[in-house]
């Protein structure tokens, strides 16, 4: 019974920090058609600049410590909107509409330069702001099992920030345009939407989004060099497994890998390595498009 | 006409562009292949990774901090004399990052073209394996300076060139297991969190081997299996709390143990429950009050903050702080112990202000026993190409007002005690009961 | 296309003659850098796999599973068949790819662009996974391979490593000269046409599908060739040989030297070992931001690979 | 004479759109059929689902009195059916002669092989010949997407003749060609497959040319076929120039023309 409860709630939080995780990549393929391995750095940097931050604000110990659980956020979103809007509109800016697969390459290579970048800035010494982690007390279940309130809060942010996306692309003008850029960019041009403001602008939430879920995570983790690499491939699982480019099915696929991974670790945790590659096998097997992908036949 | 003059270009513009290539690499090598007189040792670590934080900088860095030392005499008696024999100290830093393929090349570039007369590092067992034969093709003195895997001295049968001057693990977990054993008696179940990776395997199958030899009624009632650098340990440390056992062994090492025990802590695994990190000395400094107060560090020898006290340990510790501005950790010391062994096996036998010959190099560390700020070191293993030392464990203790972590209840346990004799697979020595061990 | 034509005529005896060289400067040319080509011309051997993806138009970011089942089949042969001869321990490691490549490919060759990129990405995964679970096989620390025989003949000292970088440029030569003919023939150039436009092809009554798959088992094998050579150069093998990042650096290296000639792959792969090897050197905390910077102007500035330099003088001499 | 081509009660939806509503069509031995209709009146669509790219949603189609339901694109063309695109279908990066080679191995009906080479001088000559017939033998060493619409439509037809097929569909063979050549076009094309004896299917839009080639004219409007017989009565009918033609059209003039 309470293994049945931990599976869950486990599952819930896994799945909603894969969300966090996936949601920006998500979009920004789903909008410019350009798979961002480097998304995972913007994670890292986002991560990075929270800790050494909330660490500083601690260290100069005024105030009320819950202004920590607001710093977090403002950190991704100055973070992730300066590079975001750096990597946009000093390279990609170039190369709107290319092959995707040079997209591929070319985000790997930013991967390659910002991996090192963070390292020049932040050194290889990792960095620690547990206080938010600690700050919200725990909830027991059961006699042993408890869990962080901080986690269950992550369950939360994720559902909250898949509902924005979801209102902002269904329930506002400039949601309209943009599912009109990504049905159709031809006739959007035609239409007269600025598609490359439209871009710039998708790429900036998408880097800000991969910082926040870093920011999120750093209370909970020593930030330190390679957390970035980590998730990339995790982001990549979900997103495929969902259907490159919707948010729905970001949020499937997070759901689905979460509980399987959380199920493997109590029930068999010497599968756990193989739980995410084997259930993207499986879903790519059955539905090569991913759950909610559509697929286009070509028109001749 | 046309196409046999197009085919001659052809061919002749392929030929130049390999020419200029392998010329390339040989010209710009050409002048650190020059030998200028002074001793080079090269110096592979993890300057990048995850392994970089926790251990390659702090061992780079000692190690810039001795061969710096060295070379001005700083170094206090036994290794007043300058440099190497009197000859100044050239060290080449390589990043261990890459994976163990790169690694061999990058050897064999270090010896044949870089010429380097020494090689010193390595900290992971992949690497090691596979740096082991190479070295002693090359015939290179090469001393592994951390590598935990005991497998080392089985892929090399009777090493020439190869050294390596710390404990490997099983060590760590036999100490850790007789630890435990003395300091809880009514520990009933145990539960194992463990990077999934060789280290991980490896120390979780030698910590319950060894511990189940000496308790046989204790019981395993979770293993989890989290992999290398992932971070997140909700499920797992889930898992635990319902598994609910008297102790928990955890091999995790840097920001991952970091991270376990921060999440554990703040979900309350910890509480009431007993905790051996066997690498956690590293961490000592970063804990800060996470970890729960009697929380039994590991330092993978008489490092860091177990180190004794010696006029080395006092010159070399407060040096280090100086420079770097934190406590030296075990790294940190295996670096040190590894340079000044080199340096006292070749000024053993060699005449001062010549340069040192592989030959006396390798002979002078072969069974040597010397000092380091860690203590004596005696290469009494493996024919004297592997050290033997004591390895202590001991419980971490908190004071919030100084802000201070220090260690209680330490226990000291001679290599005599808890290493395996030569011959001898760790897995069966410790099923036969430790034979011929020999525990004060 | 034209230059097809022309390097025709010119490209056997240019591989000949360059293998030739290599092959001879094995006296001459410093132990260091033997080994380093050795692993660069194995690498290449890799490479080609993905490039002769590349010209179906299929970008593999998993092409380090083929490399890891060359490396492994070797290693295994080797340490628990008792095989010891170099060409038979080559052979069964491509035998093995080739296998493991006819069940995969039957799934994979439904899939294009960014998905057969991440599903080649996840089956190299899972080998990694299986592997780092099965500790008998030393889990990440994998393993060391002893120098092998060669035809019965057991070499001593420096002559392993010199025997082992012939028996590479030997086989790379090889199959520099079948990939050149595969790149003219008929398969090769359906492949191209199937990277076009595969309803044309399917409308001609051919199936895009099969080409693909020929050509997916094909990659493999030489893949798997270039991991066996890697396995007994280094001596050693690991799981690391299947991770993505093993695979992207692959993907780095066709894209380095480009898919236009069969010489671009081990140009690139000279060039990256190169590269790397003084990035480390001089740069040792930012040898990737290297790479990374390298990789951009690559594919901003001569996105047809370091051999589109060559073709654009040899188009000046054509028209001169 | 016998069928070549028969579909009974061929329908195909896209959700709620109908674009083929009960098509019963019988196309014989030697026929040259146009087929016109209004964008969107399922002519393409026809095309598409009698060559196996597009299953019906219900149906069935005899190609030579077998049916080819379920059938992959590429066994109805070995079955010797083929047909030519609206857009030109080719391969844009190859040359216009690498392109022909292509088609040449395919016809071949072998699996192409890694050893032995495309070009070889047997299917060299055979691609000039079939370009001399075409007159486009000046483009053969041209990158394709180089060489203009009508030499692509040309080049486009010329790759479905390749395979000696019994029956041919044009979808749209002038589209994309500029007025002045769209005869010269039909002329060569036309001039071919009489002399093959191919059984003929295109799709048009300009009257003119369907009047000029054909034997029988088939009209489509929303799916279905509203018209079907000799151009002048269906050209004729009514209800055809209200949905087809568009304005009142002068059936002599045209036919006329054609004279």
């Amino acid at each position: 019974m309470t293994t049945l409860i931990a599976i869950l709630i486990d599952g819930a939080i896994y799945a909603s920090w894969l969300f966090l995780v996936a949601a920006g990549m998500t979009i920004i393929y789903g909008v410019m058609r350009v798979l961002n391995m480097a998304h995972g750095s913007f994670y890292a940097i986002g991560a990075y600049s929270a800790a050494s931050l909330v660490s500083w604000y601690f260290s100069s110990d005024q105030g009320n410590p819950y202004w920590s659980l607001l710093i977090l956020p403002a950190c991704a979103i100055v973070a992730g909107a300066i590079i975001g809007l750096f990597i946009e509109q000093g390279l990609l800016r170039f190369l709107h509409g290319r092959d995707e697969i040079l997209m591929v390459i070319v985000t790997y290579a930013l991967m390659l330069i910002l991996e090192d970048a963070t390292k020049l800035i932040w050194g290889v010494n990792p960095y620690f702001a547990y206080q938010p982690y600690k700050l919200l007390g725990q909830t027991g279940f059961g006699e042993h099992l408890r869990f962080a309130n901080y986690d269950l809060m992550l369950i939360g942010i994720a559902i909250v920030i898949g509902l924005v996306a979801w209102a902002a692309l269904n329930r506002t003008n400039k949601g309209r345009l943009l599912r009109a850029v990504i049905h159709d960019r031809e006739i959007a041009i035609a239409m007269g939407v600025n598609v490359n403001a439209m871009f710039a602008a998708t790429f900036v939430i998408g880097a800000i989004l991969g910082a926040l879920a870093g920011a999120l995570t750093a209370p909970a983790i020593s930030v330190s060099p390679g957390i970035g690499v980590e998730v990339i491939v995790l982001a990549f699982a979900v997103i495929v497994i969902g259907g490159l480019g919707s948010i729905g099915g970001a949020a499937a696929g997070a759901l689905l890998v979460g509980l399987a991974r959380s199920f493997a670790v109590h029930i068999a945790p010497e599968i756990e390595l193989f739980v995410i590659y084997g259930v993207m096998f499986l879903v790519l097997a059955i539905r090569p498009q991913g759950l909610f992908g559509q697929t286009l036949a070509r028109r001749i | 006409m046309k196409s046999k003059l197009r085919i001659s270009h052809h061919t002749l513009r392929l030929s130049v562009i390999a020419a200029t290539l392998v010329l390339s690499t040989t010209m710009s090598t050409s002048a650190n292949a020059a030998d200028n007189g002074k001793y080079r040792i090269g110096v592979v670590t993890f300057l990048s990774g995850a392994a970089a934080g926790p251990f390659g900088v702090p061992a780079a860095n000692s190690a810039r901090l001795i061969v710096e030392a060295l070379n001005n005499g700083k170094v206090p008696a036994p290794y007043a004399k300058k440099g190497i024999n009197g000859l100044e100290i050239e060290m080449v830093l390589l990043d261990e990052n890459g994976g163990a393929t790169k690694q061999t090349e990058e050897f064999r570039n270090l010896v044949q073209r870089q010429k380097v007369d020494a090689v010193i590092g390595y900290i992971s067992s992949g690497d090691c394996l596979a740096i082991a034969p190479a070295a002693e093709e090359l015939g290179v003195p090469t001393i592994f300076f951390d590598c935990g895997t005991s497998k080392v001295f089985e892929v090399v049968k009777n090493p020439k060139f190869l050294f390596r001057t710390g404990l490997d693990a099983v060590v760590d977990n036999i100490a850790a297991a007789r630890y435990v054993a003395e300091t809880r008696p009514n520990i009933k179940t145990i539960a194992g969190i463990e990077q999934n990776y060789s280290w991980g395997q490896e120390s979780w199958a030698d910590f319950s081997q060894a511990f189940g030899r000496i308790k046989p009624e204790i019981k395993v009632v979770s293993e989890q299996w989290p992999k290398l650098g992932q971070g997140q340990y909700g499920a797992e440390i889930s898992a635990l709390s319902v598994a609910n056992p008297d102790l928990i062994h955890s091999s995790f090492w840097g920001g991952d143990m970091e991270a376990l025990m921060l999440q554990g802590g703040a979900r309350g695994l910890f509480d009431k429950k007993t905790v051996v990190l066997t690498g956690g000395e590293t961490g000592m400094e970063h804990f800060k009050g996470q970890v729960a107060n009697g929380t039994i560090l590991g330092g993978r020898g008489p490092f860091g903050a177990f180190s004794p006290k010696n006029a080395l340990n006092d010159w070399f510790r407060p040096a280090f702080v100086a420079q770097f501005k934190e406590s030296p950790t075990y790294p940190a010391y295996k670096m040190a112990q590894a340079i000044l062994g080199l340096k006292s096996a070749a000024e053993k036998s060699a005449k001062p202000g010549v340069m040192p010959s592989t030959d006396q190099v390798i002979q002078g560390l072969a069974g040597l026993s010397y000092e380091a700020p860690s203590g004596t070191v005696k290469m009494a293993r493996s024919n004297g190409h592997q050290a033997v030392q004591s390895i202590s464990f001991g419980e971490y203790q908190f004071d919030a007002k100084s802000g201070k972590a220090t260690l209680s209840n330490v226990k000291t346990y001679a290599g005599e005690c808890v290493m395996p004799p030569d011959g001898t697979v760790n897995a069966d020595w410790i099923k036969a009961g430790f034979p011929g061990a020999k525990c004060n | 296309m034209l230059f097809a034509k022309l390097s025709a005529s010119a490209t056997t005896p240019a591989l000949l003659l360059m293998a030739a060289i290599f092959a001879a400067s094995a006296w001459v040319m410093p132990a260091w850098l033997a080994f380093l080509l050795t692993l660069a011309f194995s690498k290449a051997l890799v490479v080609l796999g993905v490039v002769i993806q590349m010209r179906a138009g299929l970008v593999s970011f998993g092409q380090a599973l083929f490399y890891c089942v060359g490396g492994y089949g070797v290693g295994l042969a080797s340490q628990y068949l008792g095989v010891s001869d170099a060409f038979a321990l080559l052979a069964l490691g491509t035998l093995a790819a080739i296998v493991l490549a006819l069940i995969c490919g039957w799934l994979l060759t439904r899939y294009r662009d960014i998905f057969y990129a991440m599903l080649t990405l996840a089956l190299s995964m899972i080998l990694y996974g299986i592997l780092v679970k099965s500790s008998a096989l030393g889990s990440t620390d994998g393993f060391n391979v002893s120098p092998p025989s060669f035809l019965g003949w057991v070499p001593e000292g420096d002559a392993i490593k010199r025997t082992l970088y012939l028996l590479t440029v030997g086989v790379s030569a090889i199959v520099a000269l079948g990939f050149h003919s595969f790149m003219v023939s008929g398969l090769g150039r359906v492949t191209e046409a199937v990277r076009e436009n595969e309803i044309r092809v399917e409308y001609l009554g051919l199936s895009p599908q099969r080409m693909l798959f020929a050509n997916y088992v094909l990659a493999a094998g030489l893949s798997a060739l270039g991991g066996g050579l890697t396995a007994m150069a280094s001596g050693h093998i690991d799981p690391d040989m299947a991770f993505w990042t093993t695979s992207g650096e692959f993907v780095f290296i066709a894209i380095l030297g480009g898919t236009g000639h069969v010489a671009a792959p081990f140009i690139g792969a000279i060039v990256f070992s190169v590269i790397r090897t003084f990035a480390i050197q001089e740069a040792p905390n930012t040898w990737q931001m290297t790479l990374g910077v390298i990789l951009l102007a690559l594919v901003l500035f001569l996105p047809k690979g370091l051999w589109s330099l060559v073709e654009r003088s040899k188009k000046r001499e054509a028209s001169a | 004479m016998s069928s070549i081509l028969e579909t009974r009660g061929l329908t195909r939806t896209f959700g709620a759109v109908v674009a083929a509503k009960e098509l019963n069509v019988n196309i014989l031995k030697g026929e040259v059929v146009g087929v016109i209709g209004s964008n969107g009146a399922g002519k393409t669509t026809f095309i598409n689902m009698v060559t196996g790219y597009l299953p019906p949603s219900s149906g069935d189609i005899l190609f030579d009195g077998k049916s080819v339901l379920g059938r992959k694109s590429r066994d109805i063309t070995r079955m010797g059916m083929a047909r030519s695109f609206q857009v030109a279908q080719l391969f844009p990066k190859l040359t216009v002669m690498e392109n022909a080679l292509v088609a040449l191995v395919a016809a071949e009906g072998t699996q192409p092989s890694f050893l032995r080479r495309l070009d070889t001088p047997k299917r060299r000559d055979r691609a000039d010949a079939i370009f001399a017939e075409f007159g486009v033998s000046r483009y053969r060493d041209a990158l394709v997407s180089t060489v203009p619409q009508g030499v692509r439509k040309l080049v486009d037809i010329a790759m479905a003749l390749v395979s000696r097929p019994r029956m041919l569909l044009l979808d749209e063979p002038t589209s994309g060609v500029s007025s002045e050549e769209k005869f010269a076009l039909m002329d060569t094309v036309m001039a071919v497959v009489r002399q093959h004896g191919v059984t003929v299917l295109f799709v048009e839009h300009d009257m003119e040319i369907v009047a000029r080639y054909v034997s029988r004219i088939m009209a489509f409007y929303s799916g279905e076929i509203i018209a079907d017989g000799p151009p002048r009565s269906v050209l004729g009918n009514a209800k055809v120039q209200e949905f087809v033609v568009g304005h009142h059209l002068n059936v002599n003039a045209v036919l006329g023309a054609t004279l």
